[in-house]
């Protein structure tokens, strides 16, 4: 599973109509890396991550995975990652099951979904809908999808939001279990880890408008 | 930038400073010729050139009405031209060009709508006919207006442009077919006057002023394109530093008048 | 790596469709309401309703269709889901498809079904009634198809409704044209295959190429 | 296969059947005649349905239109030059519509093939003449009238 050289981010630029979002952003990601990427409110960490996960497409700059661009072997960099953003792609009406089910690979067993949602602490949730479920236990669903994925590189944007505390404890060993096996995590938070060798990113915003 | 020396015209024409610096220096040449067009062609046609054997003098508003319809649909076309242009080079010369081509094109296929119903009385006896032509027109001012009002929608200005651009490469393909629709029931708009493969099926006379009104209306259209495109460059730059040097210029040559 | 592509989507779509079943048949109980309201307009006279009977069903048929598109990629972009679709490694053009033909089987076949019902309170000849509903299957697969550019397009637009009719009604008039010419000609008594044949060669371009211009409006709105 | 080319296969084969769908089905419409428009000669021939809506048209035949002294009435006669079409009308005729001139009236065929027009339009085609310019023309087809009829 350890990839060899899986993400590097060169001179990487985005504008939002004529005005670049951030600094030019320079990192690599090796097998078994966290990067916890920082900045201040609007300073383009969210933009970031919606880079990196091809949903937007950058202005200047290039991400490589394992040292070719992403444009060039999109289909075995998007097979490969997984992308949990602050939406947490539920939908309401149908119970944590059916939503983790439609989301996770077709070869999961109805089994693997349901052992995923007992260690995330929703035994005995899976057949409830989820408009009955609160906030906290939305995002437990939708970070159940780290344990159902085969995804090699994890972005996780805030995933600590309107967890509890032993949520957080969970959650950590899932990071820690996954960067241990060679995958490797993204991930933007405020808080800070109780992981070790957790390397930071800060993304500095742009500072003035680019003149032409 | 370019990667080659054979794109760089490409790629500046791409800058929208050097369309505006050049366009400046165009503007009063193609402005006289414009009007020196519009006037001969119009004293031309309303004032000397023959009546028409059936029509009577009603037909003098084929000097407007042909012309006009003429740029309203060629216009629809560079501005979808435009926005693919866009969406593929990501040219942002090319978003200003389309959505400056927006309203002047509504506002011709309006024209053309108006000036047709004027001539439609006198001579079908009815101001208005559900026919292709007439009715593939009215789509396309809906079109343009769809165009124009999805533009304006969003509040990222690049998401507008890529928006409308799509919206405007849907409707070419739409254009033709209903226009076909409509043909498909028996047509009372006569057929296109003019025809590349032979020879215009009117009387000299009466053709050479309508070829030089289809000339004035085509320098009209670039000068109303390149008038509106400047504007909106301005608009959209006013924070550059060129902007800035330009309107510095203009208020200290008003200050030493 | 999800497990995307027309099915699963087309699956996902009809089951939330049938988990909140009086939203999805609301556009149905719209087009049955207009229709009975239009008697009512212009009288009862039967003679007059019959002549109006094509026109009447397909606008109002269009107008059921249109209302229900507006919610068609609205869901999806809120909660996330759209953005998953996007940077799912698949083509976008098939779980698009997906969609799209789960929105006809919750509004445009439900409308065909009971059609004939309006048919009767609009005297439509007897005739008439097969061809209207075919057109009807076939011109609503169009109408969805169509209509979903649109609703891709104002997605991220708070007041999408209004631009969306805006945006859509001049694509539709081909499909409405030909969809009343079907009806208009069976009632006539002439051979109503023609105008069908182009509505089914619409439905074919529909197919054909919308899903694209969906798939990069999608992108569009979801990249800013 | 690799799946994104699999894909643009799926996508390729889709477009190729759906293109060569939208031709099969159009060479059918074109072989129907879906105007509803028929000649007067078509007419004739009973290809045209009665009682339905459909649309006929011609050239006015000269001599032929007949006014009505105490309503708007109207009958003429239209020709395609092989067949001639009688239309009776009930409203008022564009100004354009004249003895010599293309017209095109849709309405209903009764049992004695004559054509009851709900409307009639005034077809002006795209030639346009000054009228010293038509007048010539004229004369110059009767000139040549008259030299036929003498030899």
């Amino acid at each position: 599973m350890p990839l060899a050289n899986p993400l590097m981010v060169d001179h990487l630029l985005f504008e939002r109509d004529d005005r670049n979002v951030f600094e030019p952003i320079n990192f690599t990601v090796d097998a078994g890396d966290i990067l916890q990427i920082e900045g201040a409110n609007g300073a383009g960490k969210t933009t970031l991550m919606r880079l990196l996960t091809s949903a937007l497409q950058p202005t200047s700059g290039s991400i490589l995975y394992q040292g070719e661009d992403i444009r060039r072997c999109r289909y075995e960099y998007l097979a490969n990652i997984l992308y949990i953003g602050h939406q947490s792609g539920l939908k309401m009406t149908l119970t944590a099951e059916e939503n983790l089910s439609w989301m996770s690979p077709a070869t999961c067993s109805g089994d693997d979904i349901r052992a995923a949602l007992a260690e995330v602490g929703l035994r005995s949730y899976e057949d409830v809908p989820c408009h009955n479920l609160s906030a906290g236990q939305h995002r437990r669903v939708a970070l159940a999808r780290l344990l159902t994925s085969t995804a090699t590189i994890w972005f996780l944007d805030e995933p600590f939001t309107a967890i509890d505390k032993q949520g957080v404890a969970t959650l950590e060993a899932l990071m820690r279990n996954h960067v241990d096996a060679g995958g490797c995590l993204l991930l933007s938070t405020h808080q800070d880890l109780a992981l070790d060798g957790v390397r930071k990113y800060c993304v500095e915003p742009h500072k003035q408008r680019s003149l032409r | 930038m370019a990667s080659s020396k054979g794109w760089t015209w490409f790629y500046r024409l791409g800058s929208p400073r050097w369309f505006y610096e050049t366009t400046g220096r165009w503007l009063p040449w193609l402005g006289a010729v414009t009007l020196l067009l519009i006037s001969i062609g119009l004293v031309w046609g309303l004032g000397f050139a023959p009546q028409d054997a059936k029509q009577g003098n009603s037909f003098r508003i084929i000097y407007l009405h042909v012309p006009v319809s003429f740029l309203a649909l060629a216009g629809y076309y560079l501005m979808a031209i435009a926005g693919a242009i866009g969406l593929v080079w990501r040219m942002k010369l090319s978003y200003v060009v389309m959505k400056s081509a927006a309203p002047i094109g509504a506002a011709l296929t309006f024209l053309a709508l108006f000036t047709g119903a004027i001539w439609g009385k006198p001579t079908w006896g009815t101001y208005w006919v559900w026919d292709a032509r007439i009715t593939s027109m009215l789509i396309l001012l809906f079109l343009y207006l769809g165009v124009l009002a999805l533009q304006y929608a969003f509040h990222s200005q690049e998401a507008g442009s890529k928006a409308g651009a799509i919206l405007a490469l849907v409707g070419t393909i739409n254009i033709p077919i209903i226009y076909k629709s409509v043909d498909w029931w028996y047509t009372l708009h006569q057929p296109a006057t003019i025809k590349l493969t032979s020879a215009p099926s009117m009387h000299p006379d009466m053709f050479q002023p309508l070829l030089v009104m289809i000339a004035a209306l085509y320098c009209f259209y670039a000068l109303a394109l390149i008038l509106f495109t400047r504007a909106e460059i301005l608009r959209r730059e006013r924070d550059a530093t060129w902007v800035r040097d330009l309107a510095l210029q203009a208020e200290s040559s008003r200050e030493n008048e | 790596m999800n497990n995307i592509g027309f099915l699963a989507y087309l699956r996902r779509d009809l089951l939330l469709a049938y988990r909140r079943r009086g939203e999805a048949a609301s556009p149905l109980m719209f087009f049955l309401l207009v229709s009975t309201l239009i008697p009512l307009g212009v009288g009862p006279d039967s003679a007059r309703l019959a002549e109006l009977a094509p026109g009447i069903i397909w606008v109002m048929a269009l107008l059921a269709t249109l209302l229900s598109t507006e919610g068609l990629f609205a869901a999806d972009h809120q909660d996330g889901t759209l953005e998953q679709m996007l940077i799912s490694p698949q083509l976008v053009v098939m779980p698009v498809l997906g969609k799209v033909a789960a929105h006809w089987l919750v509004t445009g076949l439900p409308l065909t079904m009971v059609s004939p019902l309006i048919g009767l309170m609009l005297s439509l000849p007897e005739i008439a009634i097969v061809p209207m509903m075919i057109s009807l299957a076939v011109g609503t697969a169009c109408l969805s198809l169509v209509g979903a550019v649109g609703a891709a397009l104002t997605v991220s637009l708070r007041k999408g409704g209004l631009l969306l009719s805006i945006v859509v009604i001049p694509l539709y008039t081909p499909v409405i044209i030909f969809g009343s010419a079907t009806v208009q000609t069976a009632i006539d008594g002439i051979n109503w295959l023609p105008p069908l044949a182009v509505l089914l060669a619409m439905l074919c371009a529909a197919i054909a190429l919308c899903p694209l211009a969906i798939a990069g409006a999608l992108r569009l709105v979801n990249s800013n | 296969m690799h799946p994104i080319r699999k894909q643009r296969l799926q996508m390729v084969i889709l477009l190729v059947v759906a293109a060569s769908a939208i031709v099969g089905l159009m060479m059918y419409m074109i072989g129907q005649n879906a105007n509803y428009f028929y000649t007067p000669w078509q007419i004739t021939n009973g290809e045209a349905p009665q009682s339905v809506n459909i649309r006929a048209g011609g050239m006015v035949v000269d001599n032929s239109v007949v006014r009505s002294p105490d309503s708007l009435d109207v009958r003429f006669k239209v020709t395609d030059g092989r067949a001639v079409l009688e239309v009776h009308y009930g409203g008022i005729l564009p100004d354009l519509f004249a003895e010599g001139e293309a017209a095109i009236a849709s309405g209903q065929l009764d049992q004695n093939l004559v054509l009851q027009a709900t409307e009639v339009l005034a077809k002006h085609d795209e030639n346009y003449t000054p009228p010293e310019v038509a007048e010539a023309m004229n004369q110059a087809h009767q000139q040549k009238q008259r030299e036929e009829l003498a030899q």
